[in-house]
């Protein structure tokens, strides 16, 4: 019997992941023939804001460009001024951002493993890691001010100095959670049912992923060993002990456990953080914002996100305005020309899921 | 088939109807701006919005409420049109989020609308950037009391209207290619 | 503190034992900038891919240069096993900004070609499907060209929600009290929105 | 099939969570306690607010208008403006905050905000959400605001440096430092408000920042002509509402200004910069009394207007009390010449030596000219009171410095003793000192009652002067040859004043000293010498308390006769003359310009 090649539009509203895209889906029977992704839905032209903003100015808008994780956006956007502008940063601030990269880091994961099993049928998941994100979030409040967009890493060093007792609420905040990960092991990660679901599926080639752009998680996952925190160490992640893990497949399976992997290491980073806070300023102050001018020249950063290698390109011309701020987030090359290549072959049901172990992220591809 | 009642028993009727939909608020699961990063923890367990009755429905036509969680590109905005003349009466919207109500911070954007209610009607207005689950919860209690106090009129005045929403649609959406819903 | 910039440097001088027309420096630690002419890019990051192990295009940036009219292409390219990435840039006539696709070296940068076509309306060669990607049905100039005024295009599309139109400007407040008569050639300076 | 009761038993595990508190927040029943540094809504504190409109200008969202308020009326550093967030704008970044010079603005612990009705979103935190005051989370402290509150440190010479000789004690920004000062400047503008002549300080200063002295100096020249005089010795109004000053040092606005027009080296380069648009002659002549700072100003704007203008100076030089009332160290000869020499360059022409009343008559002049500019200056010391006043080695100030700067030698031996505590006083102390003397200043009051400028009294503490407060000479005491050889004094306790005014002082009785002195500087103040003035005109103009009164436009009761300075202010100083000849520049052009038609 042949079987009829049928159209399906998945999306854009809400794909189950943190964001609208659609992907055109050519599929015979349950196997898909071919995909083509669109994107747009979101797009709220942030570059082009930018450039009509002073450089203060656009810390508000920067972290909205990656809405589960804002972090990574004001920390790349601060660095790249601070490169151009030849800026210290005194160490306790260095301190204090990594703080808050891993924290953010760890909200991300737990939002994702709510995500990754909320696109397998796995409901509880979801109802655990987003309630336990929550203590995050509140730890950010107490922090930042903001709940999800904390406007806190500032050109110089952060915004604010850490509040009155705030190590040992983030302490205990990371052995609950360290204690929740026996659960979620329990029910997601050491689940046969996740395993047979997950191994085998999206695989990304190994000797193409490079060529590719896979970067982050995804190409951990494949195993090989490249984690920004490593390659160019910044802030103060060369002070620090970690481990980057990695494993070979390539798959969902593989990408999950680098990330499980990768949330322990997480809760250990902070852990240190907390235990090796510098003490001294938090904040080398820029001139007065409104005059505040930022010599010509550019620079290229960048950070490791939870989704991975998170790069900002910033040219200034000497004005109060950048000339031009570009943000390449990872999920640029995931959620769009990877996600095509890999959807090849893979069922139905496995676009959410993929799209979920590729941490696509919609606004962040369109900015 | 149509039943006619006297207008003490309507009265009636209304206000169990107004109970009954009040407390089954079925969201349609689109999160269409950075807003939606705030529906997940309402929705689970920290501040379990089911206690209210409220819950995703994953298709427009059996979702009552339609929360725009944010700013709306244009692009989308088209989709959402779309979506909510799919939705079955009672239908309601919430604008979350300080992008619906004038702006927000995309205020020169050229990709995102601005004023939520020029293109579909607005029942409630939840205010922030963004707004906490609190503020969601207290914007869909707000809600209830509207849909009780039979002020939630929303698609009524889109049906009333509908010329002078579709003048607005499609003074952005430049290539009207959707299909008409009867109204 | 002394940094040693060894590999920088081979990279340095592999590039312009090659590329005779390139002005290469070294602005940091594991950062080689070079200039390049428009038509050197495509043996340039073929050479660099090939032959230096540059295995990753992080991205391509650009930038309008309104007031030189020419438009920057910026390829931010990255060897894994020394670490070192290579930015490097061209600059096209932003009249008629034309250059060749790269598709055949990286798949992705299909992606990469789309998003500048549409934003700055330069037309990649030979890629055949530049088509809208992030916008739909767009019409008039590429929107992140700088001669495209968002704010004044935000005011003609959409809507202003009415009720701020008593809103004083401070330095008028001031000087209307005072009879203060600012200059012309002072006014340029006493705008306070930074606009 | 095995029998599994583990299996069986894992689902009770449930039962560990029983009588646990729950992990959900029972919102609404149960209220979340936010974070102590939540950014929520806005509070404004209404009576902090002076109105800057800096939390306006930083708003990348343009959330925020300037806006009038029932019961809030501007006043000196207040624009009486009140912020207003649109808070369908508003994303809570809170860079309002972190900018506002006052500290008045924070934000709250609230954040519901749930209506049905999208217009009502605009706000006035403060006036719609007083209970605010008690929930202020994010506020703006100095030691987070983004602005800069301390001044850039004026390089000075060393007080023991100084005595030794007139040169210049301040020594100027350099070009880094002034663009560093000139950065701090939020540009609101409140400070010209105070300025007597509403100088455009926030543009020129902005232009500094923006690293265009030359677009600085044409700023300054609009309608200041004497600009590098004030950029030295200006008493700066201005910096005293300063809205930085709220919570920090004032924006250096004098030493800016001063900045600004030594770039300008010479007076070839000011012409050239300044490039003033000169009207043809328009055959219209205006005399003018005196080449203080209120003539100069008259002579200079109406000479670009067209005007004829010749000024009748007394003395041998132009500039009245700039050149002889202020000190060389603080106003070099080469600054008054440069400027001096720029107005007779655009046409101004001063007949010098010539005395109105002695060489020349006033009815002379009005024959000569349509309309007459006095700015006379009060020349004419107060005496002392004290007897002996007469004798030798008694001097009185003014002519003491007037004098000084004629270069002239006046003998007042080593041990000298100051009476009086203004400016004047401080000047010819510090010039005393400067001549080799021991200086001591007698003042009546407290040091803080002194009507001196504080950086004077430094200025003059740092370079050795003994400064006596509560002081109160008795008697001049003379020896043999008539000569002044000491001064009693008594000491006195201040009092309130029965009226309810300022502390007076009251002499301890018994408390009488004597100090040795070689001479004594009598600096209580000065009047004007209206002897040239005939008295029929006399009668026409109304004199109240030594001082000429004038009209909006500087006219006086003869309408061709026209006065400003010191005769017709009581600022007593260079700016307040300047601003009474630009507006009588204004008075004289109508009133000519009118009578033609």
């Amino acid at each position: 019997m042949r079987e009829k090649e049928t159209t399906i539009y998945l999306g854009p509203q809400h794909p189950g992941i943190t964001g609208n895209m659609m992907v055109k889906l050519k599929v015979t029977g349950d196997t898909i023939v071919s995909a083509e992704t669109h994107v747009g839905y979101l797009h709220r032209a942030f570059e082009k804001l930018m450039e009509a903003r002073t450089w203060l100015q656009c810390f508000p808008i920067v972290c909205r460009i990656c809405v589960p994780e804002p972090d990574p956006n004001e920390e790349n956007l601060s660095r790249v001024i601070e490169e151009i502008e030849g800026r210290e940063v005194p160490e306790r601030a260095k301190y204090i951002r990594v703080l808050v990269l891993e924290l953010s880091r760890l909200a991300t994961y737990l939002l994702w493993m709510g995500g990754q099993s909320g696109s397998m049928g796995l409901y509880t998941m979801p109802q655990w890691t987003v309630g336990d994100r929550d203590y995050i979030l509140d730890l950010f409040e107490q922090l930042t001010g903001g709940r999800v967009y904390h406007m806190y890493i500032w050109p110089g060093g952060v915004r604010r100095d850490l509040p009155e007792g705030f190590g040992d609420k983030v302490l205990k905040v990371m052995d609950y959670l360290e204690k929740r990960l026996k659960d979620y092991d329990d029910l997601l990660f050491n689940n046969a049912l996740f395993y047979k679901r997950a191994k085998g599926v999206g695989v990304i080639d190994k000797a193409k992923a490079q060529e590719w752009g896979v970067v982050g998680a995804p190409l951990r996952g494949c195993g090989i060993k490249h984690d920004v925190r490593i390659d160019e160490p910044y802030e103060v992640y060369d002070k620090l002990n970690f481990i980057v893990p990695t494993y070979e497949g390539g798959d969902v399976w593989a990408r999950a456990m680098v990330r499980r992997q990768e949330f322990e290491q997480s809760i250990s980073i902070v852990r240190q953080v907390i235990e090796n806070m510098p003490g001294g300023d938090f904040y080398n102050k820029i001139p007065n914002p409104l005059n505040w001018r930022v010599p010509p020249g550019d620079a290229y950063v960048k950070t490791e996100s939870a989704r991975g290698e998170f790069g900002y390109y910033a040219v200034s011309d000497g004005s109060l305005k950048p000339r031009r701020v570009h943000a390449r987030g990872p999920a640029y090359v995931h959620g769009v020309s990877l996600l095509e290549r890999i959807l090849q072959g893979a069922n139905i049901a496995d676009v959410s899921f993929i799209m979920n172990s590729l941490g696509t992220c919609p606004p962040e591809i369109e900015r | 088939m149509e039943v006619s009642y006297d207008k003490e028993s309507r009265k009636i009727v209304q206000a169990i109807e107004r109970f009954a939909r009040k407390h089954s608020l079925w969201v349609l699961a689109y999160g269409t701006g950075c807003g939606a990063i705030e529906v997940p923890p309402t929705m689970t367990s920290r501040y379990d919005a089911e206690r209210f009755g409220i819950r995703g429905a994953a298709t427009p036509r059996q979702a009552d409420v339609l929360l725009i969680t944010g700013y709306l590109s244009v692009k989308t905005l088209k989709r959402v049109i779309r979506t909510y003349e799919q939705m079955q009466d009672p239908k309601y919207v919430i604008g979350f989020g300080s992008c619906t109500i004038n702006g927000g911070m995309y205020w020169d954007s050229y990709n995102t609308i601005k004023l939520l209610d020029m293109y579909i009607p607005v029942d409630v207005y939840i205010n922030g950037c963004m707004p906490r689950p609190e503020a969601v919860i207290s914007g869909f209690i707000e809600l209830q009391k509207v849909i009780a106090e039979g002020k939630a009129e929303g698609a009524r005045k889109y049906k009333e209207n509908l010329d002078w929403y579709r003048a607005n649609q499609q003074k952005i959406i430049h290539n009207w290619n959707m299909p008409d819903y009867n109204w | 503190m002394e940094v040693k910039l060894q590999v920088e440097n081979e990279i340095l001088d592999k590039i312009k034992h090659t590329f005779h027309s390139a002005e290469v420096s070294i602005p940091r630690k594991q950062r080689v900038e070079v200039k390049l002419r428009n038509d050197l890019i495509h043996p340039f990051l073929a050479y660099l891919k090939d032959t230096l192990g540059f295995k990753h295009l992080s991205h391509i940036s650009t930038v309008d240069w309104l007031e030189e009219n020419e438009i920057e292409l910026v390829y931010i390219v990255m060897n894994y096993d020394n670490l070192v990435e290579v930015i490097a840039k061209i600059r096209l006539d932003r009249e008629k900004p034309e250059i060749p696709t790269l598709r055949e070296f990286w798949p992705q940068i299909e992606t990469y070609e789309r998003e500048i076509h549409e934003m700055y309306g330069v037309n990649f060669l030979g890629h055949g499907n530049l088509t809208d990607f992030i916008l739909e049905d767009w019409e008039g100039i590429p929107p992140m060209r700088r001669d495209f005024d968002t704010v004044k295009y935000a005011k003609e599309t959409y809507f202003n929600r009415p009720g701020r139109e008593d809103a004083q400007d401070v330095r008028t407040t001031i000087t209307k009290k005072s009879g203060e008569e600012i200059p012309e050639l002072a006014k340029v300076y006493s705008v306070r929105h930074l606009e | 099939m095995a029998f599994d009761i583990k299996g069986i038993l894992s689902p009770f595990k449930a039962l560990n969570q029983m009588g646990k508190h729950p992990h959900t927040v029972k919102f609404p029943y149960e209220e979340k306690v936010t974070a102590p540094r939540y950014r929520g809504l806005h509070f404004n504190d209404l009576e902090e607010c002076i109105g800057c409109g800096t939390c306006s200008t930083i708003c990348q969202n343009k959330a925020i208008d300037m806006i009038n308020i029932e019961g809030i009326d501007p006043s000196s550093g207040d624009t009486g403006l009140r912020p207003r967030v649109d808070n369908g704008r508003c994303c809570w970044c809170a860079l309002c905050v972190e900018v506002c010079p006052t500290g008045s603005l924070s934000l709250t612990t609230d954040y519901i905000y749930v209506t049905e009705d999208a217009d009502s979103f605009l706000w006035t935190p403060g006036v719609d959400n007083p209970e605010g005051k008690e929930k202020k989370s994010f506020v703006s402290d100095s030691e987070h605001s983004l602005l800069e509150y301390a001044r850039v440190p004026m390089r000075e010479l060393e007080g023991s440096e100084r005595v030794k000789s007139f040169a210049e004690v301040v020594l100027g920004y350099s070009e880094e430092e002034a663009r560093k000062e000139a950065e701090r400047c939020i540009g609101c503008g409140i400070c010209t408000d105070n300025c007597p002549v509403h100088m455009h300080i926030p543009e020129y200063i902005n232009a500094i920042a923006h690293g265009n002295d030359e677009d600085a100096i044409r700023i300054i020249y609009d309608n200041n002509p004497l600009g590098e005089t004030c950029g030295k010795v200006c008493t700066r109004r201005c910096e005293e509402i300063c809205a930085i000053s709220k919570r920090g040092e004032p924006v250096a606005i004098r030493w800016l200004k001063r900045y600004a027009t030594e770039r300008a080296a010479n007076e070839e380069m000011v012409k050239e910069i300044v490039n003033p648009t000169i009207l043809p002659p328009n055959g219209h002549s205006v005399g003018i009394i005196g080449a203080g700072p209120s003539g100069l100003t008259a002579a200079y704007y109406l000479a670009m207007r067209g005007f004829n203008v010749e000024i009748y100076e007394s003395k041998a030089h132009a500039g009245g009390m700039i050149m002889y009332g202020i000190p060389k160290y603080r106003l070099p000869l080469d600054s008054i010449d440069k400027q001096i020499e720029y107005m007779e360059s655009i046409g101004v022409k001063i007949h010098y030596n010539t005395m109105v009343g002695k060489d020349v008559t006033l009815e002379e002049l009005h024959q000569k000219h349509e309309a007459v500019f006095v700015g006379i200056g009060f020349e004419k010391p107060y005496s002392i009171g004290l007897t002996n006043e007469e004798a030798e080695g008694s001097i009185q100030a003014v002519n003491f410095l007037r004098a000084i700067n004629s270069d002239k030698h006046v003998e007042i031996g080593d041990k000298v003793v100051v009476i009086g505590g203004g400016n004047v006083a401080i000047d010819a102390a510090r010039v005393s000192r400067r001549l080799g003397a021991d200086v001591t200043i007698l003042y009546r009051r407290r040091v803080q009652d002194m009507p001196a400028d504080w950086e004077e009294i430094e200025g003059a503490e740092d370079e050795g002067v003994h400064i006596k407060p509560q002081a109160i000479p008795l008697e001049l005491i003379t020896n043999e040859n008539g000569r002044v050889v000491a001064i009693k004094y008594a000491n006195a306790e201040m009092v309130p004043d029965p009226k309810g005014g300022r502390p007076r002082p009251k002499i301890i009785e018994g408390d009488e000293h004597i100090i040795e002195t070689t001479a004594v500087i009598g600096a209580i103040g000065q009047e004007a010498d209206y002897s040239f003035i005939s008295e029929k005109i006399k009668s026409q103009i109304e004199i109240k308390r030594g001082r000429i009164v004038v009209n909006e436009s500087q006219q006086t009761g003869v309408e061709w006769l026209f006065a400003g300075g010191d005769i017709a202010n009581n600022r007593a100083d260079a700016i307040s003359a300047i601003a009474d000849g630009f507006r009588a520049t204004k008075g004289i052009e109508k009133f000519i310009l009118n009578k033609e038609n």
